[in-house]
């Protein structure tokens, strides 16, 4: 199984982060963070509470600031020119843990929103591939109803249809399931997996040992703002390097 | 530009006046605004414009009247406003004559047994606030060594109220003024005027300072008026002696002789429009306030100087 | 375990007990009684202590109400027809009835039109307060200003015309540089709607109002109830763009925007609305160029809507501040810019949940209308208390008037209250 | 380009934002100091030192029209804070009542209060003054109706004058004070009663301490009274305290205390209307305290009375305050509204006859805001220390 | 398990419930309840929703009044006679599913609010107690800390151990649980069994079948505001005598 996705893997690279740091104030979150994700990659980021993760993946499209290193998606450098940040969020697709739709806006709506207001895309066309990626996440019937009427796992589906509605090349995840009852983590998960099987570059904050075993290239394990180890999932679960991933998987495998 | 074109050119007058004292300004039932002063801008109106209607009436209270003028958003003042030394020097206003000779009085309940102001030791006194009453007031108790305890009211009409229901034993505001009260009383009778008159209170017309060529239209189409009184010209006669008298004051005055119209900027029918507006100064003071009207005031110092009153209007020529 | 424990345990029901009806002192109109007026004896205390209070109202209020005249021309006639009955004169309300209403100086055979613009507005504002209307009679809301604006001030029909178009030219500029920069829409489009209003003054002749259909009215004859409903809808929707600019300055990063705006909000909120409108009376002429009169219904308009738009704006603020974080980043995350996430995905949401709160600074406004009544502006209590009660015929007749404008006011704030706590009621269930 | 920079973005922005905001400022100067140069004004504030040339009959501290108009504005903004304090007291006391009966399980009372609520809240409180000030001075009697061998008016126990001119209070005063100057005996009472609250104050400490210690509250109600009552009665004995009782002499009651017809009327007004408002605070706040929370307490045996100090009140009055707060600010703003009464506070002063008389409105509005500011500046530091210090701690 | 569980079972009654009928307005909600619980006894109430559970115990504490038949708590019967009822409330603690905790105090305060103005026990007493209690739901740490600033297992435990402070004969449990995250019901479950093996006298409305297999001397079964059937835990799982028992069971175990 492993091998299959590693095969889609290639030589283009998607994602450069170089020396970049983070700090909050004086708290210096992310250190020397340095990866490279090629096109196709689908990487599983893993770590304890407030290790960095989220912050390293909102670093990627912009919603945080970093103040050293460089990063860059896609050929595109991500600087502090707005027009730079535009190009890059049109190529990243994001999927937060609380879903964030927008509550006034029908399913459609929400999925059609950026297209004809960010790409341009007329309207008919926009609601065409709405509906397309709809039918992917399987609840094209829910087009017209809005989020509040939806179950959790539902929500968390259009979510992703929405970021994929703007044809990203790079998907995000932030803890896409842990808002999610357990039955219903199951349903994104598939959808996720799928997504994964079209060759999708892909990175995933997630604790779903599971999924990572199945999808992932590389497992990146952070700790106090910090990559400590990353490796590929066979080798990351069975034979981990360092002790403080030991500690980590000891713990969330013995749950 | 001065306000004369000004006037021209907008074709309007604005004119600003109380926002309600009956016999002076106030709208009728109708809507359209009458009254003494009311007359004022309409006699400035025809003489400037030639129609006595054209006049912009801009109710002021005694707060917004002087900005109103100094601002420029009226063009002249015809408000019960007393001629005093601070507003001609300091606010820098042009009084352009006298329209009403007034005082300040007291009005108390007849079955008050009060014949004297001198009586009034700690009344309560009702005032009406706006124009220099509580100055007066406060000289006149003051220089008689009494005490009175101020009730200052914005309105007419609420003082009036408190007066009635026994809140005060004296309402005081202008005489006029009271007397325009009294005649709307249950039960005039059951009121007094007391003798004392405790201030002068010359009211007139004012304008703005520095533009001298508004303020004598002005001030000649008040002239005007009251020298049309004195010299009989009414009305009534005024078709007919506009077509010529052997008075040759009467002549310049209507413009049939001489270039006084020319003088002032205006056409030479000047005071003949002004005066066919309401009347002369008697027939105005008859129509809205006289003895005849339900506020009754007599003449007496706005008596024509022939008559024993103080009207004395400078000679047109 | 042993038979003493278990066996007084098992048991299973044989059937359904069916439900019987309770008891007879749960129910009746006796048990009403004795729960809602008489439950305890300091309650029964508080029931008669009411009644008191009720029946000593209605004894004082029910004769004066049923004895009211209602035909009379002045005071003293009114006076000899009740001939020493307590009663109410309400033949002033009958013969000043369009004072009252619409001042003293709005020609009578133009009632119509400020007549037809309010009903006209019930039309407009209703999809606005019902979201469930079709969303096509927003069309009608964005021209009824026009409308409104015509109907009541008349003269020529170009100048609404004209201004209209200028919105219209300056929205389709934004429409299309908007696209490519927001400032580049914003400015552009302000820029175009300038540019046409200026040519367009141009264009109408000198003295088009003369013989317009509409003739014009100034607005210093405006006055009574028709004043207050003009001043309160006019400042209530001024305000609300002005309101939400102020809110979203505040929460700017930019230190002095917010500054500014924090400033301006505090400002106006700490000053009592009074101390304002002699601002406007008073001073706001001198701010001016000297030529340019500014007229007084303009300077107060400008006055209540600063007020209220620094009250909204704390209102907005509140509706803003409750939409969550990850809104904001779900918007910038797809993309979207700043004007495009405020307008398609906060605004709509913060004034959404801002309405009921909106509503009451609109009422609240709505009652401080009246105190234009002070800087002699006729509204209804300037008529009152003015021209009306100064005037020979009614000189003393406070109740009927005051009690009148008292009960206009409270029909018209009470209904808007009531549509208020419908909405919140209504925005709590929504969409679950 | 600039604008698209993150960096430059918001600096040009404020770069515009400041442009406009100076070009404003000097457009509007240039207006004023053009418009004044033409009318030949100049802005200054000389004229608070004249002679104001007025009475004022309601005045707490002394004043004649001889002083200055700068004392007349201090009479008018004692004026101000004076109705300010009373109606935000009775304006509090008004809602709290008729909030808490309206929540009451009595239907007739609580509907009372519904009606109450609305009928306040909805109409304007400028009729509101102008009703309540009509109604005074048309109901109560004027000091005429006490005069005569058969009076229509009576005072009240002979102790009490209810006029439309106002209410005339007994006023105490005393004999042998133990000081020459009045005030001064007044200070001594003060310092009394102060006293007698910091013994109060010992004695609840005490009975907490006892209650750590054993657990029995002991019972502290008589040893207050006593604490208060004793000391203070033997003083007015010491003293020789008598009253001065006002009676009609002249055109007036004289003597005693009088409380003026406008200040009561605006007082008055200002209560109920407010009042009003406060109820809708209070009973919101005593409704947003979950019914979990009185049934836990019951569940723990607690009586309702321990309840509602123990548990309900603590937490409502959190809730209940800063609207309360706001609504003391909106008091303090409405009572501008005193001209229509004659009431003379800041606004009739200042920006009353002061203004009338000297024609200097942009100094007069100008103080007068001024004034507002500071008072509302001062409400709402306190809400926001208030908010500081009753904050709940969350995770 | 059982065995030892029935042992501490004594023959002294703590509640009996004789004919007892309760309505809300015209809507019978309890229908003739006959319920007797002995000392010592562990009684765990079920039954599905709206069947009228939490208004039988809220009937024991009089949170609730009833309208026929007779409620006898240690001897005390509950009548509208205000002493009476505070003399019950002081032997009967009461667990909420929602906590209800009183945010505007500490902890610490929390505890001892009731044993100092109800008992009229000295604060340094009770704050001992409060203490003890506090350490045997093993949180004596947070003694000093607002319920606000605690997670949701551990205000619930707070809670019990707020009611434990006035030393209930009979505790009430309001499905202490359902308002929890699976990992904190163990927490909460495992003080509950704590108390229940020292013999405390409880009534508990719980779902949580695992406890009362583990605890349990008794199943409670409601349906329709009637018991419709009682048993010891064993015979009720597996051998449910009534058809309504039966299609409940299946439903909650099938989970
Ligand atoms: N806006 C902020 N200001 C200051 N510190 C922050 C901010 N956001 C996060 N942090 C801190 O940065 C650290 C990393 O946060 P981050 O959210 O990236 O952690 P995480 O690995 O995603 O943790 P979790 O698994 O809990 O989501 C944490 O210590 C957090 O407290
Ligand atoms: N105050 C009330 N007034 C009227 N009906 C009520 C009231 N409280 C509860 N009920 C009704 O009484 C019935 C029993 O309620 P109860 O809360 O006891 O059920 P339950 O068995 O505890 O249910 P759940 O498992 O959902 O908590 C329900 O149908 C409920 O709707
Ligand atoms: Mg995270
Ligand atoms: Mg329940």
């Amino acid at each position: 199984m492993t091998g299959t996705s590693q095969m889609q893997v290639s030589d283009k690279v998607a994602i450069t982060i170089d020396g970049m740091n983070k700090w909050y104030g004086s708290f210096h979150v992310l250190r020397d963070i340095n990866l490279t994700v090629y096109e196709g990659e689908r990487i599983v980021i893993c770590g304890p509470s407030g290790s960095g993760k989220s912050t390293l993946i909102r670093c990627i499209n912009a919603l945080e600031e970093h103040q050293q290193g460089s990063i860059t998606v896609d050929g595109t450098l991500l600087s502090s020119d707005l027009k730079n940040i535009d190009k890059i969020r049109s190529e990243v697709g994001m999927c937060f843990q609380h879903f964030n739709l927008f509550p006034h806006l029908t399913i459609l709506e929400n999925c059609t929103l950026a297209p004809i207001w960010v790409r341009k895309t007329p309207k008919k066309e926009a609601e065409e591939r709405a509906m397309h990626f709809l039918e992917k996440v399987k609840i094209p019937d829910q087009a017209n109803k809005f989020p509040g009427q939806l179950s959790g796992g539902q929500q968390q589906r259009v979510a992703i249809a929405r970021s994929l509605c703007m044809m990203p090349r790079i998907m995000l995840f932030d803890e896409p399931t842990s808002a999610l009852d357990p039955e219903m983590i199951k349903e994104v998960l598939d959808t996720m997996i799928e997504l994964a099987e079209e060759g999708m570059t892909m990175l995933c904050v997630t604790h779903e040992m599971g999924f990572a075993r199945q999808v992932a290239n590389r497992v990146i394990f952070m700790d106090a703002g910090q990559i400590v180890e990353q490796n590929e999932p066979e080798a990351f679960f069975n034979n981990p390097q360092s002790e403080r991933t030991q500690l980590f998987l000891s713990q969330i495998l013995g749950h | 530009a001065g306000t004369l074109d000004d006037v021209k050119a907008r074709g309007k007058l604005n004119c600003g006046v109380t926002t309600g004292l009956v016999g002076f300004a106030a709208p009728n039932a109708n809507g359209e605004w009458e009254g003494f002063d009311v007359a004022v801008c309409r006699a400035v109106a025809a003489a400037t414009l030639g129609d006595s209607t054209a006049v912009e009436f801009v109710p002021t209270t005694g707060k917004t009247r002087f900005t109103a003028l100094a601002s420029g958003e009226i063009d002249m003042l015809a408000r019960n406003t007393t001629w005093t030394f601070s507003r001609d020097v300091d606010l820098k206003f042009e009084f352009t004559g006298v329209n009403y000779y007034d005082g300040q009085g007291f009005m108390v309940p007849k079955d008050l047994g009060v014949s004297s102001a001198k009586e009034l030791d700690g009344a309560t006194v009702c005032i009406q606030t706006g124009t220099t009453t509580e100055l007066n007031l406060a000289d006149f108790f003051r220089s008689n060594n009494i005490s009175y305890e101020p009730v200052p009211i914005e309105t007419n009409a609420e003082a009036q109220q408190q007066y009635l229901a026994g809140a005060c034993d004296v309402y005081t505001t202008d005489a006029s003024g009271l007397a325009a009260t009294r005649a709307t009383f249950d039960d005039p009778a059951g009121h007094v005027l007391l003798p004392e008159i405790i201030s002068k209170e010359p009211l007139g017309p004012l304008v703005r300072h520095g533009d001298n060529e508004w303020g004598d239209v002005v001030r000649w189409t008040l002239n005007a008026l009251i020298t049309a009184e004195e010299l009989g010209v009414t009305s009534a006669n005024l078709a007919e002696m506009s077509a010529g008298t052997n008075n040759p004051e009467i002549n310049r005055l209507l413009g049939t002789e001489g270039t006084l119209g020319e003088m002032l900027g205006l056409s030479a029918d000047w005071a003949k429009n002004a005066i066919a507006a309401g009347g002369n100064y008697g027939e105005v003071f008859a129509k809205n306030i006289g003895e005849d009207t339900p506020i009754g005031l007599a003449r007496g110092l706005n008596a024509q100087w022939t008559e024993g009153g103080l009207l004395y209007s400078p000679p047109f020529r | 375990m042993s038979d003493k424990t278990t066996n007084p345990i098992a048991f299973v029901a044989e059937g359904t007990i069916p439900p019987s009806p309770p008891p007879a002192n749960e129910t009746g109109v006796v048990k009403w009684l004795r729960e809602n007026l008489f439950s305890s004896i300091p309650n029964g205390i508080l029931t008669l202590v009411a009644l008191t209070l009720i029946y000593m109202i209605l004894q004082n209020t029910v004769p004066w109400l049923v004895n009211g005249v209602w035909t009379t021309n002045s005071l003293n006639e009114c006076r000899e027809v009740l001939d020493g009955k307590v009663g109410a004169c309400f033949s002033v309300l009958t013969e000043r009835w369009h004072q009252l209403l619409y001042g003293f100086k709005y020609p009578a055979e133009f009632y119509w039109r400020p007549n037809l613009a309010l009903v006209l507005l019930l039309v407009a504002i209703a999809p606005v307060l019902f979201f469930d209307l079709p969303r096509k009679m927003l069309i009608f809301t964005a021209l009824y200003p026009f409308i409104a604006f015509w109907l009541i001030w008349g003269g020529t029909i170009m100048a609404p015309i004209l201004a209209l178009l200028g919105f219209i030219v300056g929205g389709v500029v934004f429409q299309i540089y908007g696209r490519g920069s927001f400032a580049a829409g914003f400015f552009g489009g302000i820029a175009a709607a300038l540019i046409i209003w200026w040519l367009g003054s141009l264009l109408i002749p000198e003295g088009a109002s003369d013989n317009a259909m509409l003739p014009a009215v100034p607005s210093r004859d405006l006055g009574g109830f028709m004043l207050n409903l003009m001043l309160g809808v006019t400042c209530v929707s001024l305000s609300l763009p002005l309101g939400i600019a102020l809110a979203l300055g505040r929460q700017s990063d930019m230190p002095l925007i917010k500054w500014i705006c924090v400033v301006f909000i505090e400002f106006v909120r700490g000053v009592p609305l009074i101390t304002l409108l002699f601002v406007a009376s008073v001073m706001l002429a001198y701010f001016f160029p000297p030529d340019a009169t500014v007229d007084l219904f303009l300077r107060v308009v400008i006055m209540i809507t600063m007020f209220s738009a620094a009250y909204i704006a704390e209102v907005i603020r509140g509706g803003l501040a409750a939409l969550p974080k990850g809104q904001y980043e779900a918007a910038d995350s797809l993309g979207l810019d700043y004007p495009q996430a405020m307008r398609l995905i906060i605004l709509p949401q913060a004034l959404k949940i801002s309405i009921p709160g909106i509503v009451n600074v609109a009422v609240g406004l709505f009652k401080d209308t009246t105190l234009v009544s002070v800087i002699s502006m006729f509204d209804l209590v300037g008529m009152i208390r003015g021209p009306i009660l100064a005037s020979t015929e009614w000189n003393g007749v406070y109740w009927e008037l005051l009690g009148f404008a008292a009960a206009l006011f409270f029909v018209v704030c009470y209904g808007i209250s009531q549509y208020s706590q419908w909405l919140e009621r209504r925005l709590a269930t929504d969409h679950r | 380009m600039l604008i698209n920079d993150t960096r430059y973005r918001s600096l040009t922005f404020q770069a515009i934002a400041a442009l406009l905001l100076a070009l404003s400022i000097w457009y509007l100067g240039n207006n004023l100091i053009q418009n004044l140069r033409a009318a030949g004004l100049n802005i200054s504030y000389d004229f608070l030192g004249n002679p104001a040339g007025y009475d004022i009959n309601q005045r707490l501290v002394e004043y004649d029209n001889q002083d200055s108009h700068g004392r007349a504005a201090l009479v008018g903004v004692l004026n101000t804070l004076l109705v300010a304090f009373l109606a935000c007291v009775t304006a509090t006391i008004f809602g709290v009542i008729a909030g808490v009966l309206r929540l009451s399980n009595n239907w007739l009372v609580s509907k009372l209060m519904a009606v109450y609520v609305e009928i306040f809240r909805n109409i304007p409180v400028l009729i509101w003054i102008i009703i309540i000030f009509t109604i005074m001075t048309a109901v109560l009697p004027g000091p005429r109706a006490f005069r005569g061998d058969n009076p229509d008016s009576t005072m009240l126990l002979d102790l009490f004058a209810f006029t439309n001119r106002g209410v005339y209070i007994p006023m105490p005063w005393f004999e042998s004070g133990l000081f020459a100057s009045t005030a001064l005996n007044w200070v001594l009472v003060l310092a009394v009663l102060i006293g007698s609250l910091f013994v109060t104050r010992r004695i609840e400490t005490w009975a907490t301490a006892k209650q750590e210690a054993t657990g029995v509250r002991p019972k502290t109600l008589l040893m207050v009274l006593g604490v208060w009552l004793v000391p203070f009665i033997l003083l007015m004995l010491i003293m020789g305290l008598t009253w001065e009782v006002p009676a009609l002499k002249g055109f007036n009651f004289q003597g005693g205390i009088k409380i003026g017809g406008p200040l009561i009327a605006l007082w008055f007004a200002l209560s109920i209307y407010t009042g009003a408002f406060i109820a809708e605070n209070v009973r919101a706040g005593i409704q947003a305290i979950s019914k979990g929370q009185t049934e836990a307490a019951a569940a723990l045996g607690l009586r309702p009375g321990r309840i509602m100090n123990l548990v309900i009140l603590p937490q409502a009055l959190r809730v209940i305050i800063p609207p309360l707060i706001s609504q003391y600010l909106n008091i303090t703003k409405n009572s501008s509204l005193a001209i229509a009464v004659g009431y003379a506070d800041i606004t009739a002063t200042l920006g009353g006859i002061t203004l009338n008389q000297t024609g200097r409105a942009i100094e007069c509005v100008l103080l007068l805001m001024l004034f507002y500011l500071t008072a509302s500046l001062v409400i709402s530091m306190v809400m926001n220390i208030y908010n500081a210090s009753v904050k709940l701690k969350e995770r």
